[in-house]
């Protein structure tokens, strides 16, 4: 009872993260893409606080008459990579905005036959 | 009893993410899945606190539930709102989901019980972190004192990343024209409300950048907070006065300060022949040298995040939408 | 000292059955704008409730000024974010269920949605396929 | 103050804070000499650091004045060192390059965050090759990761943003399993410096944690460093982006994922463990072939020179991981050899095309029928690039693969050195056919003498050269090496 209880967390976040990868690749909408993305970084984050996390720990802020105190470098590891995050998915979508506007569209499948159609035109092109 | 508390909430917590995941996977309305994805950052905010991350709990309500979500909504403005469900590879994700899934079970197995004090991690470092912060950096707040002190060269790269996204963003979409744009119209219980709200969450960004050593939160969740006061004015006034307020094109060169501000404070300490971030040499005191250089390269941060944060938002905002037929 | 204890307790008591009546009520409730009304009574009084439970609990200290800002803030923005959202469903398109059917009368929330969805198209033309 | 002392935070530092000066002054010419500055800055650190490792073996540096598993270490071994001269020395070469090509190619209102995003992947790349961190690692990967990201979006055909977004979400998802891998490992021991992981992982070594953790660090690194499987975004995002930008990353990019890759293999969890143990060693070898093969095959079907140029990037990322997946001392100083020389001909090949580019606004081979005559120079520096990567006797080209082929009979694989052969002639024939399409077809009607920028020139030809002169005498390369192997040999336990 006690494994099972105390590597709940663990199985749950795993779980959390298979979907996220599910929906980055499954879905072929770019958008969703990177929503898939950001909650499977998310739930990266939430192992990594599972890891600082001591039964009946306080917060890693110094008060008197409290000991005991949860692992704070999972803390700091993670707000930089939330801010690492935070940075990739407006990067990304101020690409995706750019590729709506080039493409006309934001489906993977659709932008790649487009692709398809680029390539053929330039090869005709250079024999002709 | 209040351990037991926790764990309950944690189980209640995670399976709410499970659930929102589901249903953002289901939904092909991207508007909704968006709102989700908010909610579901919001959550994850709760369940770092229920685990004793405060300071992550605050980044990740204000960056996860709050900006990404603004901007999310932006980019679906400027772009289609439904996914095209015809074109779902349902299969070709399974074998690699499942085998990533297989990966990560056999590794998590031999981990110690999550919440197990006997765990290597709380024993190499951990310690030595909360008692050099108090004898030798002398804040209550320890994850401050690791993240600007000890682990100064990450948070270093942490702001060149911000920075370098606002350059990136820049690159791509510009500053935008706010010329053409239809200006939002004008609701009189929406303008006496926000005004006081503002300057209460401006203050508030203030108390976060400077109590950050006493409490959670720092430069990062000032920055953001910060910013998320000028998105309101702008959402709410229209981005023609916002950017009367502060023009789009100090904000690269604000970002640019912070990074600086970081940079400079780090070098300092080299004219004494000390290393990079050495705040010791910053006074003739080592305690009273951290506490300057951590309040300098937390100024820094908070204004390279605050400056990025706004030019992200109003590079998207200011972009036109273009119809295709 | 313990009348102070047995009105946290009541205050607490309350707080968590509106939080309720306003899950269930957005659960029940047939359309957006008596959804959202559901949704506000629980954030407005329910929530502040709360607080005022945990602070009567808490006793006097640096946390209790926090929260009073904090019921400050609720009080302020909340009632404003309901109008916001009423507002922007009412520009939209969206007609409340009553108007037309009782809620007794087998009128499902799926009804509002679609209008929702058929206004957009309409409206802006948008290329993305809604969902049948 | 001792400038000396301080050279392995100010290699990253300083090309940080220029980028964020390149912001601040917002002046196209400024922007481009503070690159140039900085570059140079660099080279002349890396060139001191490696003296200074010859001398002394390894340079620790502790930033911020906490001690090494405390705070965050910067530690330069001789592979670190050499590292920093191949990025450092490419990085002048491309900045002085990129003065008109930029000029030519990119909008004016970005061409002042061009520069300051070409400092910023730099700063990054360098940040990850002198850190002895594993967790800051992961940081500056994504510091060089975003702003790549962003500048090859800049390419101006609309699939450079499609191969962007397709980069941003493989590396994204790299990023993250490299997270995942740290975090696994520190789990198990408490502990981010490499070298405390790598005196507290044998205790670990035999559980499933560490076993996954090795998977998880290999296969994130294997997709920034475009092992086979992995390599979709790279053929795109070469091919489209603006010359200066898949020259840099050519020569360097994929080059410093695999350091990565060697240091956790190596240093972190050491030759018995990752090599032999774990049977990855075998796993790399036959990535590596079917790399250089398909990589090799493919090149030869592409009708656009910069994308066949990349295929080719893809195989010979194969011969390195083949050598690496040897595990013997003559694979590494192959492999290592191979990363230097690569960065070398690539570096040449790709700012040849960015010259062709600038003229014609376009690397397809149709439009090189002829380009002998019209633009000698030019096409002579990619011929000798060409020949390089032929591996012809000698250019440096020549240099790596005789050591790996030596490699592979000494460990009496003379299969893979048969394919090695093979594969050198899949080179001939891509190679051949832009030559032959170069100087055996006549120009088009009215296209004379084509004239292009000194300065890209230059650049262009000190790279050429340097392909001979490494191939003739490869003293200096070859003894960085095989420092770096003693030392990485000597270290793991």
């Amino acid at each position: 009872m006690n494994e099972i209880l105390g590597h709940f967390n663990y199985g749950i976040v795993i779980l959390l993260m298979m979907m996220g990868l599910y929906i980055v690749i499954a879905s072929s909408n770019l958008i969703k893409k990177l929503i898939g993305i950001s909650v499977f970084q998310v739930s990266v984050f939430i192992l990594y606080i599972t890891f600082g996390k001591i039964t009946g720990g306080n917060p890693p802020i110094i008060v008197d008459n409290v000991d005991v105190y949860s692992n704070p470098l999972p803390h700091v590891l993670i707000l930089t990579a939330i801010v690492v995050g935070v940075a990739t998915t407006s990067v990304g979508l101020a690409l995706i905005v750019r590729i709506r506007e080039a493409y006309g569209s934001t489906d993977e499948d659709d932008i790649n036959d487009i692709d398809k159609n680029d390539n053929f035109y330039l090869k005709n092109r250079s024999t002709t | 009893m209040i351990a037991n508390l926790e764990l309950v909430i944690d189980i209640c917590l995670l399976a709410f993410l499970i659930m929102i995941v589901f249903a953002s996977i289901k939904i092909t309305d991207l508007f909704a899945v968006t709102m989700l994805f908010g909610i579901f950052s919001f959550v994850s905010a709760l369940l770092f606190l229920d685990l004793d991350a405060v300071d992550v709990a605050f980044t990740e309500a204000a960056v996860g539930a709050g900006f990404t979500t603004v901007l999310m909504l932006s980019a679906l403005r400027l772009t289609t709102r439904f996914e095209n469900v015809k074109h779902r590879h349902s299969l070709l994700g399974l074998p690699i989901v499942i085998l990533t899934g297989a990966a990560l079970l056999y590794g998590v197995a031999d981990f110690p019980n999550m919440g197990d004090a006997n765990a290597p991690i709380h024993h190499h470092l951990a310690p030595d972190f909360i008692r050099l912060t108090q004898q030798k950096i002398d804040i209550p707040n320890i994850v401050t004192a690791v993240l600007a002190s000890f682990r100064g060269y990450d948070t270093f790269g942490e702001t060149v990343v911000i920075f370098s996204a606002g350059a990136a963003v820049l690159m791509l979409l510009g500053m935008g024209h706010v010329e053409r744009k239809q200006e939002p119209e004008k609701n009189l219980i929406l303008w006496v409300v926000v005004k006081p709200m503002i300057a209460l969450i401006l203050i508030f960004g203030l108390y976060v950048q400077f109590h950050g050593d006493f409490g959670a939160g720092g430069g990062f969740q000032a920055g953001v907070i910060f910013a998320s006061g000028f998105i309101l004015y702008s959402l709410v006034f229209g981005e023609t006065y916002a950017r009367k307020v502060i023009p789009a094109t100090i904000l690269p060169r604000l970002s640019a300060l912070g990074v600086l501000i970081y940079g400079v404070t780090g070098l300092m300490s080299l004219i004494s022949n000390k290393p990079f971030l050495d705040y010791n040499a910053l006074s003739s005191n080592p305690v009273g040298g951290q506490h300057l250089g951590i309040l300098l390269v937390e100024a820094g941060v908070g204004l390279a995040v605050f400056s990025t944060i706004l030019l992200i938002y109003y590079s998207f905002s200011g972009r036109e939408v273009i119809h295709y037929e | 000292m313990i009348i102070i204890g047995w009105l946290s307790d009541v205050c607490l008591l309350l707080g968590g059955f509106l939080v309720l009546t306003g899950a269930v009520g957005l659960l029940r409730l047939p359309d957006f704008f008596t959804r959202l009304h559901a949704a506000s009574v629980t954030e407005t009084l329910g929530a502040v409730l709360l607080i005022i439970g945990i602070m009567l609990d808490t006793g006097l200290m640096l946390d209790t000024a926090k929260l009073i800002l904090l019921i400050c803030v609720m009080f302020i923005a909340n009632p404003t974010i309901t109008h916001g959202l009423c507002r922007a469903a009412a520009h939209g398109g969206i007609k409340p269920a009553m108007e037309t059917k009782s809620p007794m009368q087998n009128s499902t929330p799926s009804d509002s949605k679609n209008i929702y969805e058929n206004q957009i198209q309409t409206e802006t033309g948008v290329s993305g396929k809604a969902p049948k | 103050m001792n400038l000396m002392t301080h050279l392995p935070v100010l290699i990253v530092v300083v090309p940080l804070l220029s980028a964020a000066l390149c912001v601040l002054f917002n002046n196209r010419k400024s922007a481009w000499l503070i690159t140039l500055l900085a570059s140079f800055f660099c080279f002349y650190a890396s060139i001191n650091l490696i003296q200074i490792v010859q001398e002394v073996d390894v340079i620790i540096y502790s930033v911020g004045g906490w001690e090494a598993p405390l705070g965050i270490e910067l530690r330069i071994d001789a592979l670190n060192a050499l590292m920093l001269l191949v990025l450092s020395g490419s990085a002048v070469l491309v900045s002085i390059y990129a003065l008109k090509s930029v000029e030519k190619e990119i909008p004016v209102q970005n061409q002042v965050l061009f520069y300051t995003a070409l400092l910023l992947v730099k700063a990054g790349l360098i940040g990850i090759c002198v850190t002895g961190d594993a967790f800051n690692i992961f940081v500056f990967l994504e510091i060089s990761s975003i702003s790549t990201y962003a500048l090859i979006s800049l390419g101006h055909d609309r699939r450079a943003l499609h191969a962007s977004y397709q980069y941003l979400i493989m590396g994204t998802i790299g990023a993250t399993f490299i997270l995942i891998g740290i975090g696994f490992m520190y789990v198990m021991t408490g502990t981010l410096n490499i070298q405390d992981l790598s005196q507290r992982l044998p205790v670990v070594a035999d559980t499933s944690a560490i076993r996954a953790a090795f998977a998880f660090l290999t296969i994130g690194v294997g997709i920034k460093a475009a092992m086979l499987p992995l390599h979709q975004w790279l053929p795109n995002a070469y091919a489209y982006s603006p010359s200066v930008v898949s020259t840099f990353l050519a020569a360097t990019a994929t080059k410093v994922a695999i350091y990565v890759l060697i240091r956790f293999q190596l240093s972190l969890f050491g030759i018995e463990f990752s090599l032999l143990q774990m049977p990855f060693n075998k796993i790399l070898m036959i990535l590596g072939t079917i790399g250089i093969l398909g990589g090799s095959v493919s090149a030869i079907y592409q009708s656009n020179v910069k994308r066949m140029l990349a295929y080719s990037s893809v195989a010979q990322i194969g011969y390195i991981l083949l050598a690496i997946g040897l595990a013997s001392e003559p694979g590494f100083t192959a492999a290592l050899l191979h990363i230097f020389n690569h960065a070398l001909m690539k570096g040449t090949l790709f700012m040849a095309l960015g010259l062709i580019a600038f003229r014609f606004a376009s690397t397809e081979l149709s439009v090189m029928s002829g380009i002998g005559k019209t633009m000698p120079l030019t096409m002579a520096a990619f011929l000798i690039g060409g020949l390089s990567l032929i591996g012809v006797p000698g250019t440096a080209g020549f240099i790596s693969k005789w050591y790996l082929v030596t490699a592979l009979l000494d460990a009496s694989l003379w299969p893979l050195a048969l394919v090695i052969l093979i594969a050198s002639v899949l080179t001939l024939i891509y190679i051949g056919r832009v030559i032959e399409v170069a100087y055996f077809q006549p120009a088009p009607e009215g296209i004379t003498q084509q004239k292009v920028p000194k300065s890209m020139l230059v650049a262009l030809w000190i790279f050429a050269l340097s392909n001979i002169y490494f191939g003739l005498y490869s003293d200096i390369s070859l003894g960085i090496s095989s420092l770096a192997v003693n030392q990485l040999m000597g270290v793991t336990p």
